[in-house]
């Protein structure tokens, strides 16, 4: 016999209990949002990586994905939206010690963050970013945004988007990332050991991970709950570890290629000398 | 909390949103959702206590609300009251 | 019709709370041809979080758009009843659904009921307790005509869900008739 | 014209919606812009509105691109807008002062929310107020208006690109999240009983036309794109041809026209609006949703007897120091709530140089003031 | 025997004359820059494009390469610095019967611009995009930038840039462009026609052309003049058309290839529908 | 230490290049920019020089991603820096407006050139001083200051960093271009003779701290990042623990221990050099390199038996109207040449109130101001 | 300006700024700097008398200050005066 | 040494007007220990444009750092000539380079020459006739020590370079003292 325990105050502790501010829970994302599960995968990444906890740093831009910082019990940054990862790029230059994670959505890393995300791709900055794309922007309510797949439908392409969406794994690996990888919020196991892997690279590592937002994107485009687009990414992502990213996109109208694309070596910056200098 | 020597859910009944992602993925289908509802109005998910748990920690791992969590019947520390 | 109305509808986000306040102030400027002013606050969650929707209607213009104190409170979660209870006077007409709301200590005040998720239930679409809400604040008070209302609603809502909705009006509509003298 | 392009009658509607229909009834047709609230619904009704009526809608990828993109577009003859609120309002800082330097005729929405930083996103401010006129860099002037009903926000777009249209320039409407978010009801007019100005075209061949030679009221003649005037422009310092000038002379000759093209029409731009100022001893100072919250404390005031009366800026910039000077010379003193730390009552201060009293109620966000606070103020302030 | 003619005032007419603003000669660049060239190349291309040249507009952002909007005489527009394909795309979705051309730098375009140019790419807004690539801010006195090579000595890199540059053809490619060519300014046939393609192109097309910058980047790289840097591009750049432009970057330390590297269909904007809504 | 890490001597050098050895002196150890004119030679003497001391010199792809960096270096233990001009200050509002939210120490520099737009990029303007105090959305206090001289260049960059780190702030240097292009001798002292202000830290155990629980004098020690802190900032409104407090009362604390812990520090913070005030009938107010042209006129006009004084501002923000105010008590009247259309002289004219008379001496840029128009100025106001 | 039936290439000698693009891309190797200068301290560009111009319009096309041009025998329009 | 002198070089990009006048400045302000301030003007161009460097050297702290009217006015082209010359006063002291000016009318005002050009063209570089001038400059007025101008230029000049200005100096001084009286 199975025991369910509801609890309430005398509980159990929660396994990462120790590195949510748990306090501020429950968090603001509505149900079935899958912010909560890839916030869960990068904890248990974490803790698994190895890496030391206290010398890790999370930044994270403006929108629904962007409040994951405030979760997070690390030194964690909510800055401004586009700017994660030029603020992460000073913190880790000036601070080669940390590990630095960038932990945001699609439109603040893709539409107002593009400019950042390219450029931290070609210096190679030794950091990590998890983007959560979830097609659209839901913190401010469901407008399309540059990840958005033509023809589908948000409060500002009520007849449907007009626009060709970026694959962001392309355009991350385009840029000179050198770890890229995509998986749905649905691969629990897989999402968590990309984590490691890009947590553990040298370089800039991006890992894109596709997120239902029942709210807006999946209302709107015939996914009205999470459980449905949860439904969908499990039964229509494949694996293809490798894959050209060039010839991968995703969208919710047909097959979902996941999988570790890209893992190279190129110089990073700070490079080991500079991590030396230590002024 | 029930002390057993299996393998234990735990539910944040104020946490739960009723998503029913660990209903969904729960390998061996133990999950339901529940006619309770939380102080919300969610529908609180609950478990069904006679199959068989194996403590894969899918549901936790998947509930996006930290609501749900397991203490596997090895991993259970020894702790003085019941 | 009175003066001035303060009519305050609350509970959380999702429930159609900001659509009611929305179709009663519809119908008060458009269709009644008074003035109405409609305001709202919600919290951060785009979904399940605390909101409100205020709506005051008056023959005079409507300067200063809160309200301080409703003439009529629409509670729709127990968390709503908590916080918007205390802030009414002995005036204030208290409408609560009464499957979501336990009312703790009225202090005397009178609380209409109305099983509105239920209700709403009956016709098989949850989504409509807002409606059927309408219908009872419209035939529990004088504020606005149940022509203006209807007529509002079927501004308001998606096409293909008008029935569903007059239905659900009708609803709520002769539940008060039938339970408030 | 289809019922859809001018929705004439009675609607009841945000000021974010008005904010859109009040753009297209002004013949606006082109919006770019990047969701950020509390200004999203008037993007969100343009993307439904503007292929409705012949218009384009564009979401850009930031700030940065909307405003860039809103004068290209007006440059291509469309009346032109853009919508944000203080986070992306500084981002468009830098392309506004372009927009003043090649006088680009275009609107630009802030609806405000309490800053600083992201602030508090869902919830009133007036804090960018000051930056509305000293955000870009260099020397310029502005106009902004700051409406205070759902109706006033649709007839004050109209007035908003009237006047892009006759002086060139990007003008500011500083709504505020609560009319934003209010609800009310809008009469739209008919189109033919709407006023509308239009782009003053050059009267002169292509091969005669300068495109900075302003004629008597300092304001040049706009040529289109695309019609064989072959004109420069540059935001570079320049003359009358539009060519780079650099030189402290062009300079002086050239920012002097853009600060005076304003400043010698104020009268023509100022809107006020006053209640009981005749014979007051106390004035009330306020815009926007805060001189709504005001009248109660005005009404209350009056109730105990005390002469308060209520001047209401529509225009906000340029800033009606003449107004408000020729009144402090009557009244004992000024009182001026504004959701902010205290911004437009540095104007007024300095406007009044000393002549009446002055009593700042400052508010800093979040929601409105309380209105006894500001009939406090005013009792004090007459003390 | 030849004649040449020393003139000044009484002169023959200089062929391009009637889209220069003569009146403006001689321009500010440098002696032996190459931007002059390049301007002549796109002149000539428009010429032959069949094109109404009143219908064509010029949009530059700011740096030496945004000086050239100052000096055609077309309808033309000196913006902001890294805005110009942003404003470009409003005048164009405004008014579509126009042809609209951004002329402007690589720091323009990849630096500040980044973001708007992968985003015009992405959205394959119908226009060409004229980018001159001289390795480093030429305007502000030689600093290094995203194009300059890796060791390349700038003002603000004196040891040797340190940072991976980019490729800028790749990157337009990437972003969704469907037209791109890279020549050098001493390819002069070969640019003019790449030049007119891209006038004709519906869509969004890239002309990457490397340029001379004697008084920066030449001069700071052992290519102190310009003369020394055309030599440099005509005797190591070879002709590749359709290359994977991937694979072929660009820059002072070895071969450079150049040809059209990409050409091909997709929906643009404004579509030939919203060419017709003309409100 | 080397002999390149601390150049102790003299030196002929620009502005720019004082800033970058005033910088370097104080500690700083990180710059992030984006090269513009004229304040590019404090980014390319940045990069060669911060090597040389083991920092780091990163050239940012635009100002929006300078300022973020120099934010996250600051956090990262950094003394941090950027450096500008008008295009690119524009472009940093927002992120300043962050770390003002953050209370993160750096210093930004403007080194002004003449506006709006592109203007004249190699040319003088002072039109970004409003700008300094309100470019940002929303309500927030600043400090701004702003040398005369290349000495002073190096001296206020050692001013700027303590001021950033004792108040927890943006530090703007507003520089003009005149003072930044300008050779002059610089006095290096030895480092042991220049105090520099230290971050202060915490003295709680990570469990027990608030990033944002504000000592007595309003400011909160600021932990570092990766030493087991596990703090949370946010520019959402935000309560002491960092966390974000979507409310009105949250909002009335935070913006107004954010003006306020500046304010309160007026004296502390404002610095001014008076010449000839104490019995002066006309005081001359200015500040940059327009007060060095003023001493001209200033001295010929006493040679004309005029009592001038002449009050330089080193200090702009917080403005210095304590100081006018007794001024305006005692004087006839000011003079204000700055090279814009008139902004801090709005300042002097609000401290005035009416108590003295007031001629602003406007100049739109591009040089400086004819010391005869200033001297035509002093002899008009006294009439 | 002298009349001729033969190619022409024009120098606006205020224009040129010495940088030789036309000597180096000029196929028949016809121009050459010479020593003049002009009001700005260039050394103007010059051709060789001798040569046989074939009217590739090179120089011109290379020159990027619009300071040279070429008007072929067969383009050369009738003028009223030489 | 007289209290002020204010002196003004002039030409266009590229001839080294800008180093020559920070040359100056340094040697007075760090090698003669007095006040010195150096200030510039040019155009937009980064080559060949007007260009000019103003260095007002003193015993007295220079609060204005303008010139109005030159103590020395150094001429190096033509345009620079037609600009600046007419704004002197009887007491400039004027000094041209000889191949690169041509005075038109000097209104009888005594006009120092020196091939500075062509004497740099003579020691195999025509990028140090600025320093020739300096040499020039140095011995024809009382500016500067001649001692000063030296280490100002050793500290100034790129590595290597160092004996050929140095004998670029002495090549102008000398000049001066072989032909001004
Ligand atoms: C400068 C600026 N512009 C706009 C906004 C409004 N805004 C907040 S979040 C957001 C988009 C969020 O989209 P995404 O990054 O995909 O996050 P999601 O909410 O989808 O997780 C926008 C536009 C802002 N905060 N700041
Ligand atoms: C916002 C802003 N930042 C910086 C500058 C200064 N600036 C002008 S041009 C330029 C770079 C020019 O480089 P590029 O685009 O490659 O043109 P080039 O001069 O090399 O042709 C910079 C940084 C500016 N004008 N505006
Ligand atoms: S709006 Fe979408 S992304 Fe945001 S919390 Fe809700 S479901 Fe998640
Ligand atoms: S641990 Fe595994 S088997 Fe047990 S309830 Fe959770 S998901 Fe089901
Ligand atoms: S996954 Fe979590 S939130 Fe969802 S139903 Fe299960 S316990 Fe509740
Ligand atoms: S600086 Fe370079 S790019 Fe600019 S004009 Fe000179 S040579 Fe050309
Ligand atoms: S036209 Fe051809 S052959 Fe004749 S001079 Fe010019 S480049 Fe030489
Ligand atoms: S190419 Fe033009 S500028 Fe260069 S030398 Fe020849 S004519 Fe002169
Ligand atoms: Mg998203
Ligand atoms: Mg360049």
């Amino acid at each position: 016999m199975n025991v369910l325990a509801v609890t309430d105050e005398a509980r159990e502790k929660h396994p990462l209990e120790d590195y949510l501010r748990v306090d501020r829970l429950p968090h603001i994302w509505c149900p079935g949002c899958g912010l909560g599960t890839i916030l869960g995968a990068f904890l248990r990444g974490l803790l698994k990586s190895g890496l030391t906890p206290d010398k890790v740093a999370v930044v994270s831009g403006i929108g629904c994905t962007g409040r994951v910082a405030g979760y997070i019990k690390l030194d964690s940054f909510h800055t401004t939206h586009g700017r994660a990862i030029a603020f992460a790029t000073g913190l880790k230059l000036a601070k080669p010690e940390l590990k630095v994670v960038v932990f945001s959505g699609d439109g603040d890393l893709a539409a107002i963050g593009g400019n950042h995300l390219i450029h931290a791709g070609r210096r190679n900055i030794d950091m990590t970013v998890l983007c959560v794309n979830n097609f659209n922007y839901g913190m401010t309510g469901g407008q399309f945004g540059p990840t958005t797949p033509e023809t589908a439908r948000s409060t500002t392409s009520r007849a449907g988007n007009i626009e060709n969406p970026f694959n962001m794994s392309a355009l991350a690996a385009a840029s000179g990332a050198t770890y890229v990888a995509r998986w749905t919020a649905a691969q629990i196991h897989q999402m968590e050991k990309s984590i490691i892997e890009a947590l553990l690279k040298k370089g800039f590592s991006f890992v894109e991970i596709i997120s239902p937002c029942p709210t807006y994107y999946g209302r709107m485009n015939r996914l009205p709950t999470g459980l449905d687009q949860m439904r969908y990414y499990r039964s229509n992502s494949v694996v293809r570890h490798g894959a050209n990213p060039n010839e991968v996109g995703a969208g919710t109208n047909g097959q979902i290629v996941t999988g570790k694309f890209i893992d190279i070596e190129r110089p990073y910056l700070p490079g080991p000398r500079d991590g030396e200098n230590g002024g | 909390m029930i002390k057993s020597k299996q393998n234990q859910v735990f539910v944040m009944t104020e946490w739960c949103k009723g998503c029913r992602f660990c209903i969904e993925f729960c390998p061996q289908h133990l999950l339901y959702e529940s006619d309770e509802t939380n102080s919300k109005g969610y529908h609180i998910v609950r478990m069904d206590d006679n199959g068989n748990c194996i403590g894969c920690e899918m549901c936790s791992m998947v509930c996006p609300e930290f609501a749900i969590h397991v203490v596997t019947a090895d991993e259970e520390p020894e702790k003085g009251e019941g | 019709m009175a003066d001035k109305h303060e009519i305050r509808l609350c509970g959380f986000g999702g429930q159609g709370i900001i659509l009611a306040g929305y179709i009663i102030g519809q119908a008060a400027a458009v269709y009644e041809r008074v003035n109405a002013v409609f305001t709202q606050d919600y919290g951060p969650e785009a979904r399940g979080g605390a909101c409100r929707a205020d709506v005051i209607i008056s023959e005079e213009p409507v300067h200063y758009p809160y309200i301080d104190t409703p003439s009529v409170l629409v509670i729709m979660s127990q968390a709503a009843y908590d916080k918007y209870f205390p802030g009414i006077s002995d005036d204030t007409l208290v409408i609560i659904d009464e499957d979501l709301v336990t009312p703790s200590d009225t202090g005397g005040h009178h609380v209409l009921k109305v099983p509105a998720n239920r209700l709403a239930e009956e016709l098989g679409r949850v989504t409509v307790t807002n409606v059927v809400m309408l219908g009872f604040l419209t035939a529990a008070t004088d504020v606005l005509s149940a022509d203006a209302v209807k007529k509002s609603i079927l501004a308001s809502v998606p096409e293909g869900t008008e029935d569903l909705n007059l239905n659900a009006f009708e609803k709520g509509f002769e539940y008060a008739k039938a339970t408030v003298s | 014209m289809s019922d859809r392009e001018h929705l004439e009658g009675e609607h009841f509607m945000s000021g974010d919606e008005a904010c859109s229909e009040g753009a297209i009834s002004a013949g606006c047709r082109f919006f770019a812009g990047y969701p950020i609230t509390p200004a999203t619904e008037i993007a969100e009704r343009m993307s439904d509105r503007l292929p409705e009526v012949g218009g384009t809608y564009v979401q850009m990828e930031d700030e940065l691109g909307s405003m860039a993109a809103v004068l290209g577009a007006s440059w291509g003859d469309a009346k032109a807008m853009t919508a944000t609120s203080g986070p992306g309002f500084s981002l468009m800082m830098e392309n506004i002062g372009l927009g003043v330097m090649l006088e680009t005729p275009c609107v630009v929405v802030n609806v405000q929310r309490a800053g600083p930083s992201t602030g508090l996103p869902t919830m009133v401010g007036q804090g960018d107020m000051m930056q509305a006129r000293w955000g870009s860099h260099g020397c310029y002037s502005i106009i902004a208006i700051s409406p205070d009903s759902v109706q006033e926000v649709f007839d004050l777009m109209i007035k908003a690109f009237n006047l892009a249209e006759r002086f060139r320039l990007p003008v500011l409407v500083m709504m505020d999240g609560a009319v934003g978010h209010m609800y009310e009801k809008v009469v739209i007019p008919p189109l033919d009983k709407i006023h509308l100005v239009t782009r003053r075209r050059p009267d002169v061949p292509p091969g005669e036309y300068w495109p900075y030679m302003p004629d008597e009221d300092l304001i040049p003649p706009m040529a289109n794109t695309g019609e064989g005037y072959r004109f420069h422009v540059t935001g570079l310092t320049h003359d009358e041809r539009g060519y780079p000038a650099m030189d402290p002379e062009a300079q002086d000759k050239l920012v002097r026209r853009l600060v005076e093209k304003v400043e010698r029409h104020r009268d023509e731009i100022i809107e006020l609006e006053e209640d009981g100022t005749d014979d007051a001893e106390v004035v009330v100072c306020a815009y926007g949703i805060t001189a709504r919250v005001a009248t109660i404390a005005v009404e209350r005031a009056r109730r105990e007897g005390t002469r308060v009366g209520l001047l209401r800026l529509i225009t906000v910039w340029p800033f009606p120091e003449d107004k408000i000077k020729s009144l402090a010379r009557q009244v004992k003193a000024f009182v001026v709530p504004e959701i902010n730390y205290g911004q437009i009552s540095l104007e007024v201060e300095r406007s009044v140089a000393g002549m009446a009293r002055l009593a700042l109620v400052p508010h800093m966000g979040g929601d409105v003031h309380n209105p006894a606070t500001i009939l406090e103020a005013i009792r004090q302030v007459i003390k």
